[in-house]
């Protein structure tokens, strides 16, 4: 099984993405510089944090013109897995790959710390080892993750499924008080509508190793390995 | 432009005559302000460099002191670290947000120049009181642009420190440290150039940002200093994480003879450092230079202080292959002159000769001032001061103000804004621990650091507050089990010209060096901020410590936190109960006056040995020095920390309870541990010569602390977590 | 050689956390008569050549793919400048 | 009710890391023409009252004191429109 980690000038969550996959999971993985055009022979893609192109003008609004997001879109077209984490997110959304947009976080800051998500689904490629309704401890780190979508798009999200995770207190509690970044129904991640994209704010990578203060985030890289596995092939 | 004179510039009538004798004719205006940067403090030490010289800097760890881009420590597997603090004041006074910035983005050119990867950053930062409102924007300006340079180019945050106090109203301070990690076969070096060596220059395009830069940061404050405005730069960090990443690709195969960044002085001091090998010259065409706006003159090129630009000395033959891979990062590399062997900096515009000096009149010939310090009046009244006339305050009281206090209070609204766990490293987080713990990937060790200066202290006594500020980021460091092993240093000081400051310098890098010394500690890397003043006066003599060690085994890491009902609570070290210059005194009597807490380096070393053996050994379960606060505070904080009570009862002897509870006097730190492991602790104890006192039991929802079962304080940890937690937010709404 | 200004706005009924913050210490400042802030972005860009009505085509192309997401923003292209 | 345009800009020769980015990604996005772009604020501000003049003179200490940053910005206030 191998995955991509998409490089684009100003990634910085590259190398710990690899390193989760390949130390953590065990699994191949490779670099794919971002003027590449073709991503055959991965099984998954990870479009990684940072501030690619500085986060100019709008977060991932230059990187999603990168040569290699013609292949992106194309190996997600054709259901490969694709999970885009916080700056990733950000460019699947400029992409269009999910719906909606980034604004700046509420309280107009960059904010950096451990919040509560609670998952919403247990029978996707993305949370298969994780159970409905619980809550997992995850870093965020982000200036810009106050999700917006318009109501129609809102309410189509909720009806097919695709809130994955949603912030919470430590007891699951879903109310404004726990919403770090002003996010709409205190969205942290969501899927597109076939279910194998996934954007998400949090960092799963910043917490797959004890060492880290948790291994909450090791579920998700896991519950992808086990979907390859049982069901991509 | 309007033409500067010399006294401008920021030279003195004898330095001017100096240079007309170097030159033997008049130096032109390029040349003039070829020298006036050179030649400032910021440049050329001139003030510092013979106090400097009193700076312990070698030692078995040590593979390079001052004088490169950075400090290098061995850490052992191959590899080591790299690290140095900087200063950006002037900058950040002026335009918090990208004074901060820039701060970084040069600080961490520092780093990677030396072939480091750069793993972490910290920040000293000092400003005045919290509620004024030009201060906030100051304080809400400055950690805006260090989160957003640093988290922009994906380097952790993971540390530092924020003191708030009158002495820096209109004169903040603002120190950013960088440490690096790198194979110590691929450490490289600036001036490793050869006759004939071209020299390239690449990323940003040159403006006509900061020209005289390193000049105005060598003169105090003053109404003009906002005139000088025009001269802000703007940081770009995408450039400079293009910048990082295409320089140690470089490094790694092998393409470069040296490496320099441009900082302050720009153009004008790397071409300078590049060449300065005994004999080189070099000649620069600023035809070349790529610019931004049009119509500069080489004076402007040769000055400007425009950030995210390298000089890099290719090997031979090399200059195709280092253009592919900044081509790939979609840099530009342009040649913009070259090597000779005749120690003349020349510089062209085209064909024409705009000006000519030698190199080493602009380096080693930079005059050098040995002042006489004088001891100020106010050095003896205050430590004579007697604190015995002053009430006693309610001890629970006080103890909440102190914990309301921004100085003491929880810095979650700082360090919150800045990303502390990119490069997943980091395993002590900011405001876990005395120090911050980044794991090295593929070993056991652990990397631990940590920044510390308590400027009141320093004022009241600048010897004693020397050897306090090495000794308290030494003692940081073991609370979390790690061994010290070097420092680093930003010595934040008024005019070197008023002699009572010039002594505050000369008695604080004496007890620094001491403390060095005696634990071991040598001085590797700093940075010299001198006129920190406005026209009130000079800030509080600030000589901030960066320190790193290394953990053997990163798994026995101690934080502060108080963790199981029942753990002993363990003081180490003697009970103190001097109160010069404590928070306690500023907070509940509005004074900051008395004698500076004796201290004892033998003790201290004695103390650190003893923590970091303990840690090891796996028997202590949570561990925090006493410092700003006291042994209260200490406790307080390991309490919130660890979400959980604590019933201690202290042996008063009859001394006022003041004094116990809220003495800053060093050589000491709070631990749990388990029952079980008392006696080992004990035994350690003896062995290093540290007292040892049994304070009482973590548990309970409440922090009461007695006299012999009078009880003096009983606060709800819920509340005093609340008053700790947001004191500055609130202050910041 | 031409110059356009391009203003990019947010959408109607899109969240503007920082005109709400820059509305409030407005307020605080004394600004009481202040009703309602909305910040956006103006962008200029210079641009080779003097054709005009090519140039808005190719302006308003650039704000649909890059300067603008049409998801939360409006924009507004003006030529100003023609020399 | 008054309704201003306020425009921040960098003062020329401040650098705008964020227009040359944009500049970059629209000559490789194939606009070669494009020469420079500067990257501003465009503030729309609604207030009440209809004295334009005070009006004006209100705005511009916000600009000063608030909206734009004298260090490096430029700024220009602009009534449009008053009912
Ligand atoms: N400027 C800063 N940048 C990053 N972290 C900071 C900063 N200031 C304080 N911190 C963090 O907040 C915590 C508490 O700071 P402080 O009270 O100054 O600690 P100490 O008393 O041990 O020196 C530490 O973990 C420190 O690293
Ligand atoms: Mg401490």
């Amino acid at each position: 099984m191998k995955f991509g980690v998409v490089v684009f000038p100003g990634s910085n969550c590259d190398a710990d993405c690899y390193h989760v996959v390949k130390e953590v999971m065990n699994q191949q993985v490779e670099y794919i510089w971002h003027k590449e055009n073709t991503v055959d022979g991965f099984d998954a893609l990870i479009l990684p944090g940072g501030f690619s192109y500085g986060d100019y003008l709008r977060t991932g609004s230059i990187a999603r013109f990168s040569p290699i997001m013609p292949s992106v879109i194309d190996f997600a077209d054709r259901g490969g897995l694709v999970i885009g984490i916080c700056n990733g997110f950000q460019i699947l959304l400029e992409a269009g790959l999910l719906p909606g947009a980034m604004l700046r976080n509420s309280s107009l800051k960059f904010i950096c710390k451990s919040v509560y998500l609670k998952i919403n689904r247990a029978d996707t490629p993305f949370t298969n080892r994780l159970k409905v309704d619980h809550v997992i401890r995850i870093p965020i780190a982000h200036g810009e993750g106050n999700y917006f979508c318009d109501e129609n798009t809102l309410q189509s999200l909720k009806d097919n499924g695709q809130i994955l995770f949603s912030y919470c207190g430590a007891d699951g509690e879903e109310s404004p008080e726990f919403n770090p970044n002003g996010s709409l129904a205190n969205i942290a991640g969501i899927s597109n509508l076939k279910g194998n994209i996934l954007g998400m704010m949090p960092h799963p990578e910043r917490c797959s190793e004890e060492i880290l203060g948790g291994r909450d985030g090791f579920y998700i890289f896991d519950s992808m390995i086990n979907w390859l596995k049982e069901v991509g092939k | 432009m309007k033409e500067m004179s010399y006294k401008e510039m920021g030279l003195l009538e004898q330095e001017y005559e100096q240079i007309i004798e170097i030159l033997g004719r008049q130096p032109n205006y390029l040349e003039l302000g070829i020298f006036a940067v050179m030649w400032s403090e910021h440049c050329g030490y001139k003030n510092s460099r013979p106090l400097l010289r009193n700076f312990p800097t070698e030692g078995p760890q040590v593979i390079q002191g001052p004088g490169e881009n950075a400090g290098v420590v061995d850490i052992g597997d191959g590899q080591a670290l790299v690290f140095k603090i900087e200063s950006h004041n002037h900058p950040s006074a002026i335009e918090p947000y990208q004074g901060a910035a820039t701060g970084v983005g040069g600080i961490v050119r520092d780093i990677f120049t030396m072939g480091a990867r750069p793993i972490a950053s910290l920040n000293s930062l000092r400003f005045g009181n919290l509620d004024d409102e030009r201060v906030k924007q100051l304080f809400s300006g400055v950690v805006a642009g260090i989160g957003d340079y640093g988290n922009c180019l994906g380097i952790p945050t993971v540390g530092g420190e924020v003191y708030f106090n009158p002495a820096y109203q209109g004169n903040p301070l603002v120190n950013a440290m960088c440490v690096g990690l790198v194979n110590k076969e691929e450490i490289a070096y600036a001036t490793a150039s050869e006759t004939g060596s071209p020299l390239m220059l690449v990323g940003a395009r040159t403006g006509r940002d900061g020209i005289h830069g390193a000049t105005f940061a060598s003169e105090e404050l003053s109404e003009t200093s906002q005139e000088k405005r025009p001269s802000v730069q703007v940081g770009d960090p995408f450039m400079e994480k293009l910048l990082i990443e295409a320089c140690l690709e470089l490094i790694k195969e092998d393409l470069v003879a040296g490496m320099q960044d441009l900082g302050a002085a720009g153009l004008t001091s790397s071409i300078a450092e590049a060449a300065s090998k005994k004999g080189r010259g070099v000649i620069v065409d600023v035809s070349w230079v790529p610019r931004r706006e049009t119509g500069m003159i080489p004076y402007e090129i040769m000055l400007s202080e425009s950030q995210e630009r390298m000089l890099i000395v290719p090997r031979e033959g090399q200059e195709g292959r280092i253009s592919e891979i900044f081509d790939k990062w979609g840099l530009d590399a342009t040649v913009i002159g070259e090597v000779t062997d005749d120690g003349m900096f020349k510089v062209f515009e085209g064909d024409v000769l705009v000006g000519a000096v030698p190199i080493e009149a602009l380096t080693e010939g930079c005059p050098v001032y040995v002042r006489e310090g004088i001891e100020p009046p106010y050095y003896r009244e205050y430590r004579d001061f007697n604190i015995d006339d002053l009430p006693e305050c309610d001890a629970g009281e006080a103890l909440s103000k102190l914990l309301a206090s921004p100085n003491i209070a929880s810095k979650k609204w700082v360090y919150t804004q800045y990303d502390h766990q990119v490069m997943t490293n980091s395993s002590i987080v900011p405001g876990d621990a005395d120090a911050a713990v980044l794991r090295v990937k593929g070993h056991q060790k652990g990397v631990a650091l940590a920044t510390d200066c308590n400027g009141r202290m320093v004022y009241l006594d600048p010897y004693q507050g020397g050897m306090m500020a090495v000794c308290e980021g030494a003692r940081n460091l073991a609370c979390v089990g790690a061994r010290p092993l070097a420092l680093t240093n930003c010595l934040n000081f008024g005019s070197p010209e008023n002699p009572h400051i010039y002594w505050q310098m000369q008695e604080a890098i004496k007890g620094m060096s001491k403390a060095a010394k005696v634990l071991g500690t040598p001085v590797v890397s700093g940075n010299v901020s001198l006129y920190n003043e406005t026209a009130d006066g000079a800030i509080f003599p600030t000589p901030v410590v960066g320190m790193v060690g290394i953990l053997k085994d990163i798994d026995q890491r101690c934080q502060m936190a108080f963790q199981d009902e029942g753990d002993l609570i363990v003081l180490l070290g003697r009970p103190r109960e001097e109160l010069g210059g404590s928070e306690y005194l500023f907070v509940c009597h509005g004074i900051e006056k008395g004698a500076v807490p004796e201290l004892d380096l033998a003790e201290e070393h004695n103390l650190i040995e003893l923590l970091v053996s303990i840690i090891e050994a796996g028997l202590v379960k949570s561990c925090h020095d006493i410092s700003d606060g006291g042994l209260a505070a200490t406790l307080a904080e390991s309490s919130i920390k660890g979400s959980t009570g604590f019933n201690v009862d202290l042996d008063f002897k009859g001394i006022r309870r003041d004094k116990i509870l809220f003495s800053e006097a060093p050589s000491r730190a709070v631990i749990s541990l388990d029952e079980k492991d008392l006696a080992a602790v004990k035994n350690a104890s003896v062995q290093q010569g540290i007292e040892i006192s049994l304070l009482g039991r973590v548990g309970g929802t409440s922090m009461i602390i007695n006299d012999q079962g009078i009880e003096l304080v009983n606060l709800a940890v819920q509340d005093a977590a609340k008053t700790w937690g947001e004191a500055i937010e609130c202050h910041m709404k | 050689m031409l110059k356009a200004n391009i203003y990019v706005t947010l959408k109607n009924g899109v969240l503007d956390p920082q005109g709400e913050a820059v509305k409030k210490s407005l307020k605080v400042l004394d600004y009481g008569q202040v009703e309602e802030v909305r910040i956006g972005k103006f962008i200029e860009v210079w641009l080779e050549g003097d054709d005009r009505e090519s140039a808005l085509k190719e302006l308003e192309e650039m704000s649909d793919k890059l300067l603008a997401n049409p998801v939360i923003e409006d924009y507004r292209v003006e030529i100003v400048e023609v020399n």
